[in-house]
């Protein structure tokens, strides 16, 4: 199965485990990502925040590049660029004048047909059954909570995916493991976001509490789908600790991380080393036996 | 271009519930505008036969004014819904006959629109007075045997 | 006040008629229930509530409306516009104010817009993101060269943060896009 | 020949100031066919009158037209006059030159020169006027009432106490609506079974009143006076005229556990249940989708414990049709239930607030089933989770109203009264307790509601919070409550034990069929239309049908009796009447020339047109063609201008009357 793939620019640094994980586990399930040719960063939050042209016309440029290459599904890991596609895509579709404006800039038609698939939809697109059917390794008594964040989920009027408020489907994935989802509140509550440089006690004050609820609800880990509550997530605990002496260190793994274990695969490949808080207490009882090796 | 005493004749087609009533408004607030409308009091806008409208060029009118309720307001619940659909067919053959559509006018005026009513009026009046005496009714008499 | 008046040269428009013509966001739907402030996650960081960041706007104060940190404390997360009973987008508001103000040249928060610049530069530059050059503009603008200090060679030596950016090839259409979105 | 006289009123100055009456007068007896014309002081006193009717004598007038005032004013005088000098009513018109011509007109000559036009144009018209007589339509003089909540019981209550018969259908098992239900009532907090009981027992015992319980209208035909209508009357399961209520049945019934909808999920109830103890009739039913016999088809626990063999496991629904003369709805509404929506739903849901996730976010009528003495917890309060006395209680007002987001746009309207009055309960009952109330504006537009809300303010201390609440999330056992009190500008937080929401009021699920076998309009959220919203607000726009409590629109209690007691002397009116009487302005159908397209019946929006079939001698058909039932026509026109060959007519607005008033031009 041939699919189009946009890694956007955290996958090729401070999320790279993520882009590694994903690589690993797809070609394990026969999925052959197509990677954009040239593409360009979406413009992120800087963009949106302070120039509502360029933050349209980025993305739709790299939606351009995929359509030239022929591709009829784009698969966006990074939920942050998720957000910012489906968003240039909604609203050229939506405004006639707003498409013109961003064909005069990019200089070309705007063909925004594509389908754009964020990390949980690829493993609804790919079939559950084919994840069940590679599984080696039950999680079961691996008690994790989901966390969607922000940018999966809204605006829901755009991404149209999930209930906004009570989401599921990352549970429903997370199931297929053996995993164990647990019921928490802050599963839709904001990291902070962007503002992990600029401001970091706002991002160390929400990813505190965010950890908290789930410590507090039973989780042993957190599941993310998006580089930056990772980085806020992992990273930032360093600063929790630094404020709050009780802190206890709380894995944070990407979803595709957690299906790559299920399936076996090696962690180092999966790019588990590289995150700031060690997994290996949480995961060391599912690693008796490594299964395949690149 | 046309004769600087030219006075037009407009009828006025309007429904007895919203515009008719909302014309007795302007009348009891002792509103003023140009003398030159002659109004036909219908039940409903629905009720309004396209021919009406050409029998009423032909009778010598120079323009025409359809008022009823505001959409949504009928007091027949959706005559003036079907009038609307109506016109937009009728339109096509207005043109289709020769008639300057420019000369034929809608509006909604409610029973409390008394000074919608008086404008809506005056501004009829004078466009129709700018676009000066309507003669094609001779030809159009000519070319089509209307009933009655 | 109103919003709906005749069509006026952009120089004599309220921020509520610009931001209505130009972006079509009208603040005349806010009717005030304070839930986007409820439910803003970042609420307790800001001295002026999001509602009454709306309200000044409403009010016509312009200038204490673009003056707020708060427009510069959201964090863009859409809590506030999913929640918002009267489908008023105010998260896309709050980037609307942000936008005004730079144009107007009222940064109330020089660290953010510094950090969305260096961000940019680093994007127009290369096409792409380039994290190590992003920290080190950020952080010669700020001063603050010693924040963070402690997580970066951590970052460097797992490969998370490279010393060169990878440029894109076509970097010409990148340049052509920052160029023509930055006109005015 | 037509023998016409015109009759040019001068209204003191009114008309004689702008218009040249003497001249007018002088001008339109040139006109053929009038015979007589003359100007007068005031056309519509008794001397102005008197001179109509001489004329039309002396002059053997056949036709009369009276320019004056606007016909909205004085038609109905001059035709009275008309009549009485032995000429048919319809023959006189009335040319407006008051309204529309002296009174918007300055210059004489102008005006004087309109007037003669618009005379003309009217003296054209009556050319083509023909004697009409006002249609009469006998009347059944019983009433059919659609729903047995407070509206429609007090209705039902009116109308038999007046001496008229009343069908009361009402679809669940018991009467009595939401009202039994409730606890206490606003303002004045007195119980609202106490004061509902003995209106439903008078109600089961008026010998006017016939009651169908657990039972829908299934059809309705006809017209106003004359309705047909169709009841079902569901399966019960149980003989009414065996069965003596005694609960044995029930009792025994060893399904204990399905969820009762009288306490809104709060309590269970039996397979074979009489929905609370004060019901009306107190005779069970039978719910099959839980009953063991029907799964399984053993058991019949009910039946062995019956000593009147009154259980019926084959009993059918059977349809009954009665003949009406007038319908009253009072079908109520419904309460927005909250819970997950799927993504198609209009309604969005609020999983924000957690309503179905967690046990103790209830909603208002949880919440009345709560502080009742009939209730599942004998009028304590106490949280569903684990029975135990909330401590801190938030009240969420406007979830789902005013809230075109995901709700609905509208104001519930009984939703800032019921709130208070829960607070005050709950302060009532909980001394210790605090209750928080987070709303957007308070509106206590109703006697005593202003002060009442103020006590629960001044008096109980519930806290009033400006602002909507963004989320409820559970932490620790608490619900934690995410709010902003935009008053003082301040994030607010509160953990709850208990959270109760005020959902939106909503039009029941199936009102729109109901309309539709009904014939009324509805708005877009489902509520009933009323034809006029200040001057005719109980009455449907379809003859005969009116409109009393919730189903119109978010109603209180006094308002839906109010609305009911109005209804109910609107049908009174008409059965005060032998015959109904109304104007000949209907259409007509000629029969020779209808080709059966039917175009006019698909614009009708009375569903006055009917399919009549013409069939020769023998009975074999000939055609079909288009008939109107005069009953239902209000006299539009529409079908009229629609129909391609001419062959329906607006008996006084036909097309020859206005084609020779445009002629006259």
């Amino acid at each position: 199965m041939d699919i189009g793939y946009y890694p956007g620019c955290s996958l090729t640094g401070t999320a790279k485990e993520y882009d590694q994980s994903i690589r690993r586990i797809f070609s394990e399930l026969g999925v052959n990502l197509i990677e954009v040719e040239d593409w360009s960063c979406c413009g992120a939050t800087s963009a949106h925040a302070t120039n509502h042209l360029l933050s349209l016309a980025l993305p739709l440029r790299n939606i351009n590049l995929a359509k030239r290459q022929g591709l009829k599904e784009l698969f966006i890991p990074c939920a942050a660029c998720y957000n910012r596609f489906v968003v240039a895509q909604y609203e050229v579709n939506r405004d006639a004048s707003v498409r013109k404006e961003i064909e005069n800039i990019l200089e070309e038609t705007i063909e925004a047909d594509i389908r754009i698939i964020n990390m949980i939809e690829m493993f609804e697109y790919i079939g559950k059954d084919a994840i069940t059917a590679r599984k080696r390794k039950d999680l079961k008594g691996f008690k994790v909570a989901a966390y969607y964040g922000c940018l999966l989920l809204r605006p829901p009027a755009v991404v149209k995916f999930d209930d906004p408020e009570q989401p599921s489907s990352m549970e429903e994935i997370i199931r297929l493991t053996g995993a164990e989802p647990i019921e928490w509140s802050f599963k839709t509550e904001c990291c902070g976001a962007s503002h992990s440089i600029t401001n970091t006690n706002i991002v160390v004050t929400l990813s505190k509490r965010i950890i908290d609820d789930a410590r507090e609800m039973g989780a042993e880990a957190i599941i993310v789908a998006c580089p930056m509550c990772h980085s806020n997530l992992d990273m930032r605990q360093r600063n929790i600790a630094k404020v709050d002496a009780q802190h206890r260190n709380m894995p944070v793994l990407y979803l595709s991380e957690l299906v790559g274990i299920s399936m076996g695969l090696d962690r180092e490949a999966l790019g588990l080393n590289l995150h700031f808080i060690d997994t290996e207490p949480v995961l060391s009882r599912f690693s008796t036996a490594i299964v395949t090796k690149e | 271009m046309g004769d600087n005493n030219f006075e037009p004749k407009i009828v006025a087609f309007v429904c007895n519930w919203c515009t008719y009533t909302g014309a007795d408004l302007a009348g009891t607030s002792r509103m003023k505008y140009q003398s030159n409308v002659r109004m036909i009091r219908l039940p409903c806008t629905g009720r309004i036969d396209p021919m009406f409208i050409v029998k009423a060029f032909e009778s010598g009118a120079d323009g025409v004014l359809v008022s009823g309720c505001h959409p949504g307001d009928c007091h027949y619940t959706a005559g003036n819904f079907h009038a609307r659909r109506r016109w937009i067919l009728f339109r096509q053959l207005l043109k289709f006959i020769g008639i300057d559509e420019s000369r034929l006018f809608f509006s909604w005026v409610s029973a409390s629109e008394g000074k919608k009513w008086v404008d809506v009026i005056n501004e009829v009046t004078d466009t129709v007075r700018k676009a000066g005496p309507f003669s094609d009714y001779h030809r159009i008499n000519k070319e089509y045997t209307l009933n009655g | 006040m109103s919003s709906h008046t005749a069509i006026k040269s952009k120089e004599n428009m309220t921020l509520a008629e610009e931001i209505e013509s130009l972006y079509g966001i009208d603040v005349w739907r806010c009717y005030q229930c304070g839930k986007c402030s409820a439910g803003c996650p970042v609420r307790v960081f800001m001295k002026v509530a999001p509602n009454k960041v709306v309200r000044l706007v409403q009010l016509g104060m312009d200038e204490e409306a673009l003056k707020s940190e708060t427009i510069w404390i959201c964090a863009g997360c859409l809590t506030c516009s999913t929640r918002c009973p009267q489908n008023f987008d105010i998260a896309k508001f709050m980037d609307v104010l942000k936008e005004i103000a730079i144009k107007r040249g009222i940064i109330t928060r020089k660290d953010a817009m510094n950090f969305h610049r260096a961000f940019l530069k680093q994007v127009e530059a290369n096409g792409k993101a380039f994290e190590f050059g992003l920290i080190r503009d950020y952080k010669l603008s700020t001063f603050n060269l010693f924040q963070d200090m402690d997580l970066a060679p951590e970052m460097f030596f797992k490969g998370k943060i490279k010393l060169f950016p990878h440029k894109i090839r076509n970097r010409e259409a990148i340049k052509k896009i920052f160029n023509r979105t930055n006109k005015e | 020949m037509m023998r016409i006289g015109v009759f040019v009123c001068h209204c003191g100055e009114n008309i004689g100031k702008t218009v040249d009456c003497p001249t007018v007068a002088k001008e339109v007896i040139k006109l053929p066919n009038v015979v007589y014309a003359i100007d007068y002081k005031y056309m519509c006193s008794d001397p102005g009158q008197n001179l109509i009717k001489q004329a039309i004598a002396e002059h053997k007038l056949n036709a009369v037209v009276v320019a004056s005032c606007s016909p909205h004013m004085h038609e109905k005088t001059f035709r009275k006059a008309v009549s009485a000098a032995g000429l048919n009513p319809y023959m006189c018109e009335i040319a407006n030159i008051r309204e529309q011509c002296s009174w918007v007109h300055d210059n004489v000559e102008e005006a004087t020169k309109k007037a003669i036009d618009l005379i003309r144009m009217t003296v054209e018209r009556v050319k083509f006027n023909f004697p009409l007589s006002e249609i009469k339509v006998p009347i059944t003089k019983k009433a059919l009432v659609i729903g047995g909540g407070i509206a429609g019981i007090q209705a039902a209550l009116d109308i038999a106490g007046a001496g008229y018969k009343v069908i009361l259908v009402e679809k669940e098992p018991s009467i009595g609506g939401h009202m039994s239900q409730l606890s206490e009532t606003f303002p004045t907090l007195d119980c609202s079974q106490c004061i509902l009981t003995p209106r439903m027992v008078e109600v089961y015992q008026h010998p006017n009143i016939k009651l169908y319980t657990y039972s829908e209208v299934e059809s309705v035909d006809g017209f106003i006076g004359n309705f047909k209508v169709t009841i079902r009357k569901k399966a019960r399961y149980v003989k009414e005229d065996l069965c003596t209520g005694c609960g044995l049945c029930t009792q025994k019934c060893p399904i204990k556990r399905a969820p009762s909808e009288f306490d809104e999920g709060l309590s269970n109830r039996p397979a074979i249940y009489v929905p609370f103890p004060q019901a009306v009739p107190n005779i069970p039913v039978i719910d099959r989708t839980v009953c063991t016999y029907f799964k399984t088809g053993k058991c019949q626990m009910c039946k062995k414990v019956c000593g009147r063999d009154a259980i019926d496991f084959e009993q059918k629904d059977t349809l009954i049709t009665e003949d009406v003369g007038a319908i009253i709805v009072a079908t109520g509404y419904k309460l927005y239930k909250i819970d997950k929506k799927g993504p198609d739903s209009a309604v969005k849901g609020y999983g924000e607030y957690g309503y179905g996730k967690y046990k103790d976010v209830i909603d208002g009528l949880q919440f009345e089933r709560l502080a009742s003495a009939s209730g599942p917890t004998a009028g304590e309060i106490l949280r569903p989770s684990d029975r135990k006395q909330p401590k801190k209680v938030v009240f969420i007002q406007c979830v789902g109203s005013r809230d075109p987001s995901k709700g609905f746009e509208y104001c519930s309207k009984i939703c800032c009264m019921y709130t208070a009055k829960h607070a005050m309960l709950y302060k009532h009952k909980v001394h210790d307790g605090e209750a928080y109330v987070f709303y957007m504006d308070i509106r206590a537009g109703g006697k005593g509601y202003e002060e009442f809300v103020r006590r629960a303010i001044e008096e109980d201390h519930v806290k009033y919070i400006r602002g909507r609440v963004s989320k409820v999330y559970e932490k620790k056992g608490k619900l934690i409550v995410k709010g902003e009190d935009t008053l003082a500008g301040v994030p607010v937080e509160i953990e709850a034990d208990m959270v109760v929401l005020a959902t939106a009021i909503v039009a029941q699920p199936e009102a729109a069929k109901l309309a539709q076998t009904l014939g009324i309009p509805y708005d877009k959220y489902g509520f009933y239309a009323e034809v006029h919203p200040k001057l005719r607000p109980v009455e449907s726009s379809s003859g005969g049908i009116f409109l009393a409590g919730a189903c119109q629109a978010p109603r209180d209690i006094p308002e839906s009796v109010a609305m009911a007691s109005a209804a109910a002397s609107k049908a009174l009116i008409l059965f005060g009447n032998e015959n109904l009487e109304r104007e000949p302005i209907v259409a007509k159908v000629n029969e020779s020339t209808c080709v059966g397209c039917f175009y006019c019946k698909k614009v009708c929006a009375y569903n006055a047109i009917e399919i009549k079939e013409l069939k020769d001698k023998k009975g074999n058909l000939i055609k079909v063609v288009a008939s109107v039932n005069t009953g239902l026509c209000q006299g539009c026109g529409t079908c009229n201008a629609t129909c391609p060959s001419k062959s329906i007519e607006l008996i006084g607005f036909n097309d020859e009357q206005i084609f020779y008033q445009i002629k006259a031009l």
